[in-house]
């Protein structure tokens, strides 16, 4: 098994870690911490093509390294804004989270239990 | 590098992986990520990507690390009402079963990816020369797809206003982030006093090898905004007001530069960012100069968040 | 589908695509930098010259009847960067031009800057966010290009995120981040997808895709991780769970933008995909769950929406339900191409559906935020008066709602009769049912709104608040569009259908 | 664009000019005065219009066609008179009353649409103006003064919407199966038969048209709309709007193919709610609700006129429904006329109100010489001499029972005040109503061959159409003595049903809430994105 492989390998590990902690973390600064892990693991499998398009002399194709680059920049300002609206929502509330959701109260408790 | 040594990078990578997402602690979890996140510049290296390296170690790494530590520390106080969200055991092995699956199917996408894998390098270097740049990473951003480049600048900048917009009204127009305490004899002031002309070269020259060799203007602009973050941090220098004229004008040059030199590019190329024959590389270093300075202050106002204090707080 | 134009050649008219997205992106740095109130007139000069492009494209592109291309750079894909305006495309911006120009004028009563203040916050946000919004929603319908479609994606969140929590409340910041980051997480599948795409095939050009992708694994996530993340954008049942909290939540004239644009920016990269890209792999079975999801989003949004005590709530899950409506499309044009007739019906109809929907409920949202200044509530319950101070906002909403239920002549009638042609001819008669039975559902909300509406004031009771003649006009002018877009059957030419295959409509007007 | 093109565009268009100007509040404030007017060029266009031309707006690829058949001339020209005769009895109404925008507006609306679907040629135009016909009309019933006039009009909106689902799939069922495209009614009913999809089109073309015309289970909006209705309004809707189902009933079916069947079952129900009608209606003591239940039976014994003529694939079916619809329309809206003014006259001055209300009233039940004679007997011969026969001699005989019963209370609400006199206007508009609703019928019956008039008024036909009116009244005596031993069943009877319903489906409403609430969970919205995607990958795998 030749490294691209292995690291794609693991960058869909990297993934899945990633969306288990989006799904279970209830701090929406976790969940911030989760996205980035899981787009870690999307830029490697993006990196991971890009190694195996190497051709012309290039140590890998630089289309997809460039994506990269844009996407990584992207990721950033996304993580920015989300660690914002965190802060300004403690600051009006003191608190951060993601439940008590301010929507329609149900007519009668929601469900027992979790899931 | 060895496949032994790929494989024990691997394995750290998703050791420190697994702590970001079990630790207890928020802090504990952002440490785990930021020293995660220096590790991958180091798969990035092995899967021949130094560009993006350089760009993870100053954006993935540090920018979004010093992001997520600064956000860990003032909301220490609500982890503890967060963990009694924390959803119940059926969920979390549901949770785990999905994103297990999901791995599961992107693992075997990526093992039935065609081999050898469909590129375009061959055609980026043929038409390398017509760029006038070296490095064909730069050529992709900068000629190929420069759109996309553009359409960069102005997504940080549209961060950036999404975040002002989140101002409390009665600050608007003041200086963002909180006032700094100055500590003249502290180690932050002594590094504020010494790093920062270090920076400046070495954030110019990244920018100006970033044509022939891996480097460039995010990644440039990238230690530019770190040193001026450390003159915010130690006290030495306030943060500007978002309301002064040069601040807007800093943020919006790269991104006009960029758009008006593709205007140009219609009447003397023939095509919305195209570059006539032989000026090329000038005009990419051009947009790539404009850049700089307005990618340095948009990051760094992207960290320090919304106006927090009117314009007179010291 | 074989556009009738070579696909990789700048056509005549290719720069106003260009210009369709800069235009607005340039008003937003020059917005910035001048700030106060001058973002506001360097908006409207934007809005009226971006009118001029949107119209000067349609022109262009009625006027050769093939797609308008253009290459940025000069570079060829898959090298290079396309855009590509196809008839969907120049449809949609049209009613975005119209849209935007709508909750423009709508917005000059509350986004004001007021006198002896330089600048203040929720204006100069509101104005570079509403042409933020516009250069991204074009953006996304001519890019021919998956990755660009991504960052147009991107920019598109980034703009709209900030509106929901506009008014700075406590609890629009919590709508706001469930929205951002639901969202995210949605881009990422996306970009997944984009990645996995290239690895597979060695470009990022919708045209290059649709002639290389064959059925094979990859190809199958792929289109399965871009169609989920994009699902949790466009907020189709059950990947709601953002969508009335932050709709609800937003300044109306925000909500305006965010219900009847944002979310149609990532249906139309859904379209994109299913209809343009994946022709070939797309299976019944999929767009069969596709649908479903649709028909339970409406059948749940409606009922939701009927028991909503507070009127932008119900808006907002009225939208919930008319996302379903977008949906139902795909099984039909999947069953339409097995049946060699061609997919113009069912596209047609989901695209008249998609225009008509946003026309209308940028026209409830804003009729919603003019009966909130002037009762000071937004009490279902309790909203008589209304109608007396209020005629024409009360009209404009009760068109609205018809355009919703889709009677006769509006643009939600014309879709729903192409839909239910096409189910009808490729005997899927449930999607009939589903459709039929959310009409009702829709016209009982609306019934009730307007008839409360309608009831006379308490004795002795006034409006809290004037609101300007201009407003009121722009919502009953936004909702007329919606009620008469039927009659565009009328017209002499079939804007739809330009760049696409170009088949007789048996039995449909 | 010829004389003919010019009638019909002028009948369509000036309601729609009126209700447009409706936009200005000091032309909406003038407008009652205009009512007389509305409908003259729609009588017009009855009168003069040829009945090959079309009127056509639109392009090659998609127009709105407008024409006029003979059925349609009959039933345009006296529903203009009523609308005209109603709109002045409405003027004078209005005059009274402090708010009148609604009413003025959902008049001209209803009025547009009501013209509009005796004009429509297209399937398109048809249904946009039969929908423009139900929120109008909606409209109307939402201008009561009664405390359940807000319900009522929901549910007329409601079983009105729900039939033109039904019928918007039988329209598409229909065009789908007509050849070249054509959107034409006239094309359509003609391939009808030959439709892969023949009994399903029928069936939803049959139940959607149904509900309109008030069929028995389906019947129940109209004693709640008429009851809670202002008296010109349940006027217009009890004549004029409800013979739309009628005359695309007429339209729609093909007349020159025998469908035993369906024929037969149509004849069935609508003779059913002929008899139900009746019967639920010598429960009531609203007059107004008596009109209602009496419209009930009318248009049941109509459809099941129409039922009769499908099952035999007679194409002179047509002509004698339209006509009995005609006269039915006439005297209806007299009669709601007679409401309002008898309401309003004195005990003293009764009389030459209630002597035209008993002779037009018994007319509906067939008194010999009336319009109601000539039209029982033009349907005679559809009906046959089996069950249907009988039935309508039955249907007679309860007909005129109940239009005493309708009498005897008409005559009980006078006035308080013994000297009252109602408005000249209202009074005008009602005799000239009652005369027209005696004298059209003739006019009709004459001007067009249905019959021969020997053979009308041979003494055999008087004496069977005189006999179940004699045998109605004595009933009524026999009625007259039962007394208060009659069970008073609610306005709306099986409509009570809703309230139940309602309950349930709060019930279910409540119900997709939670569901709402747990799908909007985090936990729950993430795990069902990932689903999704999963899903989407094992379709498309397996497709």
């Amino acid at each position: 098994m030749n490294a691209p492989t292995l690291f794609g390998l693991c960058a869909a590990v990297l993934v899945g870690f990633g969306l288990y902690g989006l799904i279970v973390h209830p701090q929406p600064l976790r969940k911030v911490l989760s996205f980035n892990l899981m787009g870690s693991g999307v830029f490697l499998v993006c990196a991971v093509i890009a190694r195996r398009g190497a051709a012309a002399g290039m140590g890998g194709d630089p289309v997809p390294q460039a994506l990269l680059i844009t996407a990584i920049v992207v990721a950033f300002a996304a993580s920015a804004l989300a660690v914002a609206l965190m802060l300004r929502q403690f600051d009006e509330t003191g608190s951060s989270s993601l439940s008590n959701d301010p929507g329609p109260a149900p007519a009668k408790p929601a469900a027992k239990g979790e899931a | 590098m060895s496949i032994a040594l790929h494989l024990a990078l691997i394995a750290l990578l998703l050791a420190l992986a697994f702590w970001t997402v079990v630790a207890r602690e928020t802090f504990a979890a952002v440490a785990g990520f930021v020293s995660y996140g220096l590790l991958l510049t180091l798969a990035w290296v092995a899967l021949s990507a130094v560009d993006v390296a350089l760009t993870e170690a100053a954006i993935g790494a540090g920018l979004t690390g010093a992001l997520l530590i600064g956000a860990t520390s003032r909301l220490r106080k609500t982890e503890a009402a967060a963990r009694a969200e924390r959803p119940g055991r059926a969920t979390r092995v549901l949770a785990a079963i999905v994103a297990t699956a999901v791995a599961a199917a992107i693992a075997a996408c990526v093992l039935l990816l065609p081999d050898p894998g469909p590129s375009l390098a061959p055609e980026v270097a043929q038409n390398l020369a017509s760029t006038g740049v070296g490095n064909p990473i730069t050529a992709v951003l900068m000629s190929f797809r420069a759109m996309d480049t553009m359409l960069e600048a102005i997504v940080l900048l549209f961060g950036l206003i999404g975040i002002w917009s989140l101002a409390s009204d009665r600050y608007w127009g003041g200086r963002p982030g909180l006032a700094p305490v100055v500590e003249p004899n502290g180690i932050l002031a002594y590094l504020a006093r010494v790093l920062p002309p270090i920076g400046l070269v070495v954030g110019i020259y990244i920018l100006w090898v970033g044509a022939d060799y891996p480097g460039g203007k995010f990644q440039g602009g990238t230690v530019l905004a770190a040193m001026w973050l450390l003159l915010l941090m130690s006290g030495l220098h306030d943060a500007p007001a978002v309301s002064q004229r040069w601040v807007r004008l800093a943020l919006v040059a790269g991104p006009a530069v960029f758009i008006l030199v593709g205007v140009l590019g219609v009447f003397v190329a023939g095509a919305f960012l195209g570059y006539p024959e032989g000026l090329a590389k000038p005009l990419i270093i051009v947009i790539e100069v404009a850049l700089l300075p307005s990618l340095a202050v948009t990051l760094t106002l992207l960290l320090m968040g919304p106006p927090q204090r009117s314009e007179s707080s010291p | 589908m074989s556009p009738a134009a070579p696909v990789n050649l700048t056509t005549p008219g290719g720069l106003l695509l260009v210009l369709a997205v800069l235009l607005p992106f340039a008003g937003v740095l020059l917005g910035l930098v001048l700030g106060g109130r001058h973002a506001q007139r360097v908006a409207w000069l934007t809005i009226l010259l971006g009118i001029g492009v949107v119209l000067a494209i349609t022109r262009a592109s009625l006027g050769s009847g093939a797609s308008l291309v253009y290459l940025l750079g000069g570079w060829a894909p898959p090298l290079g960067v396309a855009l590509r305006a196809d008839g969907l495309a120049v449809c949609m911006m049209l009613v975005v031009a119209v849209v935007v120009g709508a909750v423009g004028v709508y917005a000059n009563g509350d986004f004001g800057t007021p006198a002896g203040q330089r600048e203040t916050r929720a204006a100069l946000a509101f104005w570079l966010l509403l042409l933020a919004v516009w250069g991204s929603l074009n953006l996304v319908f001519v890019s021919g290009d998956i990755f660009t479609l991504y960052v147009a994606l991107e920019l598109l969140t980034f703009a709209g995120v900030p509106l929901v929590a506009l008014d700075g409340r406590a609890e629009t910041l919590q709508a706001a981040l469930r929205y951002l980051v639901y969202a995210l997480l949605g881009s990422m599948f996306y970009l997944l997808g984009t990645f996995l795409l290239y690895g597979a095939y060695g470009t990022l050009d919708i045209a290059l895709l649709a002639e290389r992708v064959g059925a094979q694994p990859v190809t199958w996530m792929a289109a399965a991780l871009m169609t989920a993340g994009l699902l949790a954008k466009t907020a189709l049942f059950p990947l709601h769970l953002w969508l009335p909290p932050a709709h609800a939540g937003a300044p109306a004239a925000a909500s305006a933008l965010l219900s009847a644009l944002v979310i149609k920016g990532a249906w139309f990269l859904v379209v994109r995909l299913w209809v343009d890209v994946f022709p070939g792999i797309v299976s019944l079975p999929a767009a069969q769950l596709l649908a479903a999801l649709g028909a339970s989003a409406i059948i749940v949004g409606n009922i939701v929406a009927l028991r909503q005590a507070r009127l932008k709530l119900l808006i907002a899950y009225s939208t919930v339900a008319q996302i379903g409506y977008l949906f139902l499309m795909f099984p039909l044009v999947q069953a339409l191409n097995a049946t060699q007739q061609g997919n113009a019906a069912a596209v047609t109809g989901g695209l008249l559906q998609a225009i008509s929907h946003a026309t209308a409920k940028a026209a409830m949202f804003m009729a919603a935020g003019l009966i909130y200044s002037t009762l000071g509530h937004d009490r279902v319950a309790d909203l008589r008066g209304a109608g007396r101070a209020l005629p024409m906002t009360i009209t404009a909403f009760a068109l609205a709602g018809a355009s919703l239920i889709g009677l006769p002549p509006s643009g939600g009638f014309l879709a729903k009769w192409l839909l239910l042609s096409a189910a009808i001819a490729t005997a899927q008669w449930w999607w009939v049912l589903v459709m039929l039975v959310g009409g009702l559902l829709t016209s009982a909300y609306v019934f009730m709104v307007v008839v409360r509406a309608m009831a006379p004031a308490a004795p002795g009771w006034s409006p809290k608040k004037q609101v300007p003649g201009y407003q009121q006009a722009a919502v009953l002018g936004l909702a007329l569009c919606s009620f008469l877009l039927g009659l565009a059957a009328l017209l002499p030419f079939d804007v739809a259908q330009i760049g696409r295959a170009v088949v007789p409509l048996v039995g449909s007007p | 664009m010829n004389l003919d093109q010019t009638l019909l565009a002028a009948a369509m268009g000036l309601p729609l000019l009126l209700l447009l100007a409706c936009a200005s509040a000091r032309l909406r404030r003038r407008m009652p005065a205009l009512f007389v007017l509305a409908p003259l060029p729609a009588l017009a266009a009855a009168l003069w219009a040829g009945h090959d031309s079309m009127l056509v707006l639109g392009n090659t690829r998609f127009a709105l066609r407008f024409a006029l058949d003979l059925p349609g001339a009959m039933l345009l020209g006296c529903a203009a008179v009523l609308w005209a005769l109603a709109g002045m009895f409405a003027w004078r109404y209005l005059r009274e009353r402090a708010d009148s925008d609604g009413l003025v507006v959902c008049w001209l609306m209803t009025l547009t649409g009501c013209v509009g679907v005796f004009l429509a040629a297209d399937m398109i135009g048809f249904y946009f103006l039969l929908a423009v016909l139900s929120v109008g009309a909606s409209g109307l019933v939402l201008q009561g003064e009664g405390p359940q006039a807000v319900r009522a009009s929901a549910i007329y909106l409601g079983l009105a919407l729900l039939a033109e689902a039904f019928l918007l799939a039988g329209l598409i069922l229909l065009a789908q199966a007509t050849p070249d495209g054509s959107l034409l009614i006239r094309d359509a009913a003609a391939a009808l038969p030959g439709s892969p999809w023949r009994d399903l089109t029928l069936i939803l073309l049959l139940v959607g048209l149904g509900m309109k015309a008030g069929l028995v289970p389906l019947h129940f909006w109209m004693p709640l709309a008429y009851g809670e209705a202002p008296i010109p309004a349940a006027a217009v809707m009890s004549g004029a709007v409800v013979k739309a189902s009628i005359l695309a009933l007429i339209r729609f079916l093909p007349w020159s193919t025998a469908l035993p069947d369906a024929g037969h079952a149509l004849a069935l129900i609508g003779l059913f709610g002929a008899i139900y009608g009746v019967l639920i209606g010598i429960t009531q003591s609203q007059p107004k609700l008596i009109l209602a239940y009496s419209s009930v039976s009318q248009m049941g014994f109509l459809v099941a006129v129409i039922g009769m003529g499908l099952a035999a694939g007679d194409t002179g079916t047509a002509l004698a429904a339209a006509f009995y619809a005609a006269h039915h329309l006439l005297v209806k809206g007299a009669l709601f006329l007679a409401v309002g003014v008898v309401m309003l006259t004195g005990r003293r001055h009764r009389w030459p109100m209630l002597v035209p209300a008993a002779v037009i009233a018994l007319g509906l039940g067939g008194l010999p010489l009336t319009g109601g004679a000539l039209t029982k007997y033009a349907a005679k011969d559809l009906l046959g001499e089996g069950l249907a026969g009988s039935v309508a001699v039955v249907s007679s005989i309860a007909t005129t029972l109940l239009m005493i019963h309708f009498l005897r209370r008409l005559s009980a609400m006078t006035a308080v005040e013994a000297d009252a006199r109602a408005p000249a206007a209202m009074v005008t508009a009602w005799l000239a109503m009652a005369l027209a609703s005696l004298l059209i019928p003739w006019a009709l019956y004459l001007a067009i061959p249905i019959d021969t008039l020997p053979k009308a008024v041979a003494p055999a036909a008087l004496w069977a159409a005189l006999w179940p009116v004699l045998v109605g009244a004595l009933l009524a005596l026999g009625l007259d003595r039962l007394g208060t031993r009659i069970p008073q069943v609610p306005a709306g009877d099986v409509g009570e049903v809703l309230y139940p319903l309602e309950d349930a489906s709060m019930a279910a409403g409540g119900w997709c809430e939670r569901v709402d609430a747990f799908t909007r969970r985090w936990a729950v919205s993430c795990i069902a994105l990932l689903l999704v995607s999963l899903l989407f990958g094992w379709t498309l795998m397996v497709g």
